[in-house]
């Protein structure tokens, strides 16, 4: 028997059957991952689509898409701050600031766009070394610097806009066709389609036969078939159904990259576990040798860094550079896709996809509530009761999981 | 002028109106408003063009949308707008220099896109619709410097701008100096008010009230919101309001007008300015190109005057009109006042 | 010669002190039980070598060479692995990620089945019962999450393991597994300090035993010389205690 | 010796010297209270004193402590659902909508004032109820559900307001005097002053007195009067140097009133001690037999309930409840205080006075910078900076206490 | 008559099964010790009857009354009084203030100094070495900590006292005060469950011997007709198993 099934008190689960028994357990327990928000995503979607069935169409869906982008970028990089148990409030400050900087280099000082890209993102990482620097050097609760921060790069940036408050990106540059109307061509995208399955099922089935040579239970090839199949079918379909009209964006691909590229970092380096560690119960990782205070440091740089890239992102895409550029409910939103992505506020809970999922529930409510067409006042109290009731979806299930003593 | 200039609009959409209707039927048109710092855009400016939307086109439905101050808000609204296949966008932008997007891809849906209130200089709309902030601007303040000069009052003068993160605060701003700094009134201190919050401007002017004391003569604020928050730090620090402008003539400054606490507001045409660009609009639907009054921003544009209200011509101008109801106004202890100026 | 030495150690927290004037010597391969009563400082002591605490005077040798241990990765680096009293594990994280914490097997490309292989066998060594390596450790029982703990220190290639109180929440026949473990250790030449409140234990694998009291040293004793009851009253500081009070009783 | 003076390791610490031996211990160990925030108190004071002379006036002291009094309120209430370890982001919208429904009865539909304020103040009371319910039935994180709350109640008082927009309070009325022109007579603030000092007094000498009986250690009577002549000067000096102008307003001793009882509750009552037991270990104090959800209720319902009772303060002040009324940064000021004031976000830790003194400095920062009439953009990079440095000097004294072992 | 009689208890975690179909009875005036190995499922089944886990089946009859435990509220109110092993104190909060948690003295106005008296008494009855009652318990020793949750149980009038493994973490002579006061409470007639990993505390006080083993049942056995060496065997699951090696090396 394998290494990790001897325990007499363990169920056992093996081949398909045991994968799905696996996971209907894990739903008693209420430990689902992301399921239950994906099953608030699908009500809101059903009910929006009975109430206009322009929601759920190919040219909302790739808008939706679009939208997500720049807020869910800045999402990512909160999901990391929140996994270490801290805030950055400062995160639309710091992606209006971003955005100014770019139009001022790339429009008012005629620099390369690749130059003035590079400069907003840099000031971004600086921004955030220097959250690090007070936080690990004054102990200063990082609720209230970011909050200085919100003020003050908020300053900043009006200064930095100057007279005009306000500056138009050339809407024939690179970076404006990029986050408008650049879509990935129908082939390349099957090609990811298939590329991402392929990749999924070959990396499981490695992995198997590594845990399998070492004695170690895994998964059974048809389970990895399975999976793998599903996502090549949901992906294909996807693309198929965007692709009756624009396409998908490569905004949102570049997205779901960085998704992708910042779940590998959190679940399969160092790093990432240090940031769990650090989330989970600082005075531990500190005692098992964890530089803790690089830790945090990194994942404040991370922060900004992201919160830059959404902010040339939104810029981009709404071509032009503003005062009111990233203020507003930028900073609640990416917070609120965090939390809803479940990403836990006390720290050493989440993950990189639930800042997707999560932004995606709050760009459909904020979608779907436009295509309803109501009063501004109705509209608020619509949004916050539909925003409840996507959470208690997912509070509910997890809830149980305390009653299975999993607190 | 102004009246002229609506009978003529008014008659225009009425005689098209009559016309070809055959292929507007069903018709969805997007009304697309910035913000709700100031009451007018739900409560004015929405009702009155769904109105005449209504008398011209029964069959047509009015997609409305509020930004609350958020350009890309805005985006999102125009986007959802074109996915839901309106004929034609009317759009006060939230900021006139990043609405050229909106511009540009309704433009590239051949749809028409009629600018509200605020131009849009970079890409030329299909047609420009407006009073422009920055002439309310120089007009509350020259309103104000003139009754200065008359009264013959010696001092300074405060101003209390808007949000210092919209665009429309700062034609606004741009209008009240244009009045002020050349009127020979000393201008002794001025404030971006964070969210047109009349709380702030009442914190700021109280401030102003200790440090400038009697040598504040009047105050140009840059809406009623704030105008009432600063006469709410006068009559907190118990000394005597000096005159005090506003913008918008919502009900409350209609009320502190006749009691006598605020100088000044303006009302804009809205109702004639609502339904001009519902007529517009309507012929933009039908398929015609309307030419425009005269041409501003490379854009057939057509241009209305707001009035200033005051004491003096409250009651013609809000009243008579029609505008404002003396029920809703003269409550309680503006009763009186409202007595006073014949106001029923 | 000593592997550690450590020279009038005190640590003052607010208007207690906890320790006051510390002397220690560990050589390699010796077991130097430390034992005291409670709040004597002991653990305060641990956390001072761990580099958790900084002392407030006093010196600490390592290996002839005087040294400062400002941070627990300085503890480390000098070859201190600890067993915390109060474990310091991340209850978010499983017990696979929790014993190589800070010491993955690839840190680029984490190797979860060669770590996961090697925490099996370091868990059947201790002979722990834990079902599955793979649930947070907040799920498991106290003497699993002590196993893991004591796990976490063999990682590694330290010179000095320092157990605080290593078999408090453990089973009876985890005990008896720790101790072989201990007496392993010493025979590789491994300097040991192990706390414990367990006379029998201490009598079975210490060397020597130094007793804390109220702060201070109280004697350190060589444990083939020294009998339960006189290690006890050097701990209660009275030869007419408690304990014996009862064991007199349970004879009577 | 007195019974909690025996164990040998303790220094001993009898009569004045001993306190003040005790209060330099307590230092070393940065264990200070409130007197590092109090210095970062009067470092800002001195140098928006020497920046603008008009700053440390009597007129403008006068004005910042009514201005502190509405948010000063709500910050008392957000320390209540801070201590245990929750948040209400909806602070903002209920004190909107709490003065929006109080000028809708009293000045719209004509009903006695004190009718309105008590429907404005149920009503938070109600929603605070309704908080509860969703975070204990559903355990659905308070970020979201106020979240949800902030949206749907900032809805409903644009609704409320319907069409007028704004409302006016009559300046003649008792509600708008009381917060604008009514102030205590000079008289009677010296008599308040002279009552704290004495209770200050007795209540300390008959506590020394009964733990003297019961054989435990007290503070000396030459300390206890020591900290009461204090008192009674400092009193006594603001008393007369706010009177050197208009004086002391009735509105802010009523929130000076709501944060000591506040005090009284959270420190000398059953029930204040299950909110720091909540705050510091849920588990644990369910296990202790506490009726956890009711102290959640009750949090949520007190901090709503100052969320109104400020917002009717803030009409007041203003005469006027509009639109705009509890929104910008109504919100994170109130939070600031309280974290400023000490009061930790992850529960357990704060006090009601905390409320008040974090007020006094966001007030203090935004008042100075009033004065100095900045251009806005300047004005909120020092507004940040102010802030920043303002905790730091908070942080500095509380971090050595992680070095002394108290983290 | 028994005063608390579980039968058929069962608790699964996930895809473990903590507890298996248990049954226990505790007669007033009676030290039921539970012992088993790690992760036996010893501290699941004091969290059901204390209301912490509600049970997925069985049932539990106390005072010959059938009753559910939803809560620990609920188990207070019928007058259990645990013990936790993870002591469950609240780290904030200062030794005064967690022994007389949820039941302080003058809850409008709450009395310290009938508070802090109290506690000192109840503190020097375990012999307690805590410098100051009013730090918060984040800064006491490990054993310190013990004592406080030992001591808050024996506030209220309990009629069953479970103890979960009190004394792991107790220096030498508050082990013995920990034993006395057992000894007291069953002279009192209350029932009380002690778990613990030492059998020579579990044959000096108790008077049954309840062995769990993977979360079943493995026999129950009068204290003085059992062997330190059968008890073993019944927790292990073998009579030839690491610590009668142990011993047999330490006799050689
Ligand atoms: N972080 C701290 N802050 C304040 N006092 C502390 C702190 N840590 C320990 N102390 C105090 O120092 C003394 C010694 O504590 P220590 O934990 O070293 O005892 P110990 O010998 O390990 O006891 P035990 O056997 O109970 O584990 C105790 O009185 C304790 O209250
Ligand atoms: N909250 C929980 N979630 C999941 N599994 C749990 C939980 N609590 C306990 N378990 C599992 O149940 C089993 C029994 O645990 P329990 O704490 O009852 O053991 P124990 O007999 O008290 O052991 P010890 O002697 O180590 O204290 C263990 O395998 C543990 O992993
Ligand atoms: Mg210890
Ligand atoms: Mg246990």
């Amino acid at each position: 028997m394998a290494t990790d099934r001897q325990d007499e008190r363990l169920q056992s689960r093996e081949g398909l059957r045991g994968a799905l028994t696996d996971v209907l357990d894990r739903a008693r327990g209420g430990d689902l991952g992301v399921i239950p928000v994906v099953v608030g995503l699908i009500v809101i979607w059903s009910v929006f689509q009975i109430l206009n069935p322009i929601f759920l169409s190919s040219a909302n869906l790739v808008n939706l898409t679009l939208e997500s982008a720049a807020v869910g970028v800045i999402a990512l990089g909160i999901v990391c701050v929140l996994l270490v148990g801290q805030i950055d409030l400062s995160v639309g400050s710091v992606s209006g600031l971003s955005g100014a900087v770019l139009a001022v280099l790339f429009v008012g000082q005629g620099l390369p766009v690749w130059l003035a890209i590079a400069a907003s993102v840099l000031m971004g990482a600086v921004i955030g070394w220097i959250y690090g620097q007070l936080f690990n050097r004054f102990g200063v609760p990082s609720f209230v610097i970011t909050l200085a921060g919100l003020l003050a790069f908020l300053g900043l940036q009006l200064y930095v806009l100057g007279t005009k408050g306000s500056i138009n990106l050339p809407f024939d540059s690179g970076l404006v066709n990029f986050a408008q109307l650049d879509f990935v061509p129908a082939w390349l995208s099957y090609t990811f389609a298939v590329i991402a399955a392929v990749w999924l099922f070959a990396s499981g089935y490695l992995h198997a036969q590594a845990r399998r040579k070492a004695g170690l239970s895994a998964r059974s090839v048809s389970a990895l078939a399975v999976r793998s199949v599903a996502l090549l079918v949901v992906l294909a379909f996807v693309v198929w159904y965007l692709g009756q009209t624009r396409g998908v964006g490569w905004m949102f691909v570049f997205f779901v990259v960085l998704v992708l590229i910042m779940h590998y970092l959190l679940s399969r380096t160092k790093w990432g576990r240090a940031v769990y560690a650090v989330g989970g119960n600082v005075e531990a990782a500190r005692r098992a040798g964890i530089n803790v205070r690089a830790i945090y440091t990194s994942v404040f740089v991370l922060c900004s860094t992201f919160a830059a890239v959404g902010g040339i992102l939104a810029a981009a895409r709404l071509a032009a550079a503003n005062q009111s550029s990233g203020a507003g409910d930028v900073n609640l939103n990416a917070i609120a896709a965090a939390v809803i992505g479940g990403t836990s506020l006390f720290g050493g809970r989440g993950t990189a996809f639930g800042a997707l999922l999560g932004i995606i529930v709050i760009q459909s409510i904020s979608s779907g509530l436009t295509l309803l067409n109501l009063d501004s006042s109705i509209r608020f109290v619509v949004t916050g009761a539909v925003l409840l009731l996507a959470v208690i979806v997912d509070s509910v299930s997890r809830r149980s999981r305390t009653s299975h003593g999993r607190a | 002028a102004c009246g002229s200039d609506s009978g003529a609009g008014g008659g225009t959409g009425g005689a098209s109106g009559g016309g070809g209707g055959g292929d507007v039927q069903n018709a969805k048109v997007a009304f697309l408003m910035p913000d709700l710092a100031s009451t007018r855009y739900e409560l004015q400016d929405k009702p009155l063009f769904e109105a005449r939307m209504k008398q011209l086109c029964p069959s047509c439905e009015v997609i409305y949308q509020n930004a609350d101050s958020d350009a890309a808000k805005q985006q999102q609204q125009a986007n959802s707008a074109l996915a839901q296949g309106v004929k034609a966008i009317v759009i006060d932008p939230v900021d006139s220099a990043a609405a050229a997007t909106i511009v540009k891809s309704a433009q590239a849906q051949q749809v028409p896109v009629i600018a509200y209130d605020r131009p849009i200089p970079a890409t030329p709309a299909d047609y420009y619709i407006s009073f422009d902030n920055e002439k309310i601007g120089s007009m509350i303040a020259q309103s104000l410097v003139d009754h200065l000069k008359a009264e013959k009052a010696e001092g300074g003068i405060l101003q209390v701008n808007g949000s210092p993160t919209d665009a429309a605060a700062g034609l606004i701003k741009k209008g009240i100096h244009s009045a002020v700094d050349p009127s020979g009134f000393k201008l002794l201190a001025e404030y971006d008010t964070p969210d047109w919050q009349p709380e702030k401007a009442q914190t700021w002017v109280s401030g102003q009230i200790t440090q400038f004391k009697d040598q504040i003569v009047g105050v140009v604020a840059a809406n009623d919101g704030t105008g009432g928050g600063a006469i709410a730090a006068f009559k907190a620090a118990g000394v005597k309001v000096p005159p005090v402008t506003g913008n918008d003539a919502e009900v409350a400054a209609a009320q502190r007008i006749i009691a006598g606490d605020q100088y000044n507001t303006i009302s804009k045409p809205i109702k004639i300015v609502a339904e001009a660009s519902a007529n517009v609009a309507y012929e933009f639907m039908q398929g015609k190109k309307p030419a425009g009054k005269t041409q501003l921003y490379n854009t057939p544009s057509e241009l209305f005057v707001p009035t200033v209200v005051t004491k003096e011509n409250i009651k013609e101008v809000l009243f008579d009109s029609g505008i404002m109801k003396a029920a809703d106004v003269c409550t309680g202890e503006y009763a009186k006042g409202c007595a006073e100026l014949g106001i029923q | 010669m000593s592997v550690l030495s450590l020279r009038g150690i005190g640590k003052t927290f607010g208007a207690v002190a906890a320790l006051t004037d510390i002397d220690l010597d560990v050589d390699a391969g010796q077991v130097v039980a430390v034992v005291g009563d409670n709040g004597a400082g002991k653990s305060t002591l641990v956390k001072i070598l761990s580099g958790v605490h900084p002392p407030d005077g006093g010196t600490i040798t390592f290996e002839g060479r005087e040294v400062e241990i400002p941070t627990p990765a300085a503890a480390h680096k000098l070859g201190i692995a600890t067993v915390f009293q109060d474990l310091a594990l991340c209850e978010n994280l499983n017990v696979i990620q929790n014993l190589f914490l800070g010491q993955e097997i690839r840190p680029l490309r984490l190797n979860d089945v060669a770590m996961e292989t090697r925490s099996w066998e370091l868990l059947r060594q201790l002979s722990a019962k834990i079902p599955s390596v793979r649930v947070p450790v907040a799920a498991l029982s106290g003497g699993q999450r002590q196993t893991v703990a004591i796990a976490r220190s063999l990682l590694g290639d330290p010179k000095i393991i320092i157990l605080d109180e290593p078999t408090a929440a453990l089973g009876v026949a985890q005990t008896a597994e720790v101790l072989n473990l201990v007496e392993r250790l010493r025979e590789n030449g491994l300097g040991v300090i192990m706390i414990s409140h367990n006379m029998a234990d201490v009598k079975a694998v210490a060397d020597t035993v130094a007793v804390l009291r109220l702060g201070r040293n109280n004697g350190v004793f060589d444990v083939d010389s020294v009998s339960t009851e006189d290690i006890v009253a050097a701990i209660t500081g009275a030869t007419d205690n408690v304990v014996s009070r009862r064991a007199r009783r349970g004879q009577s």
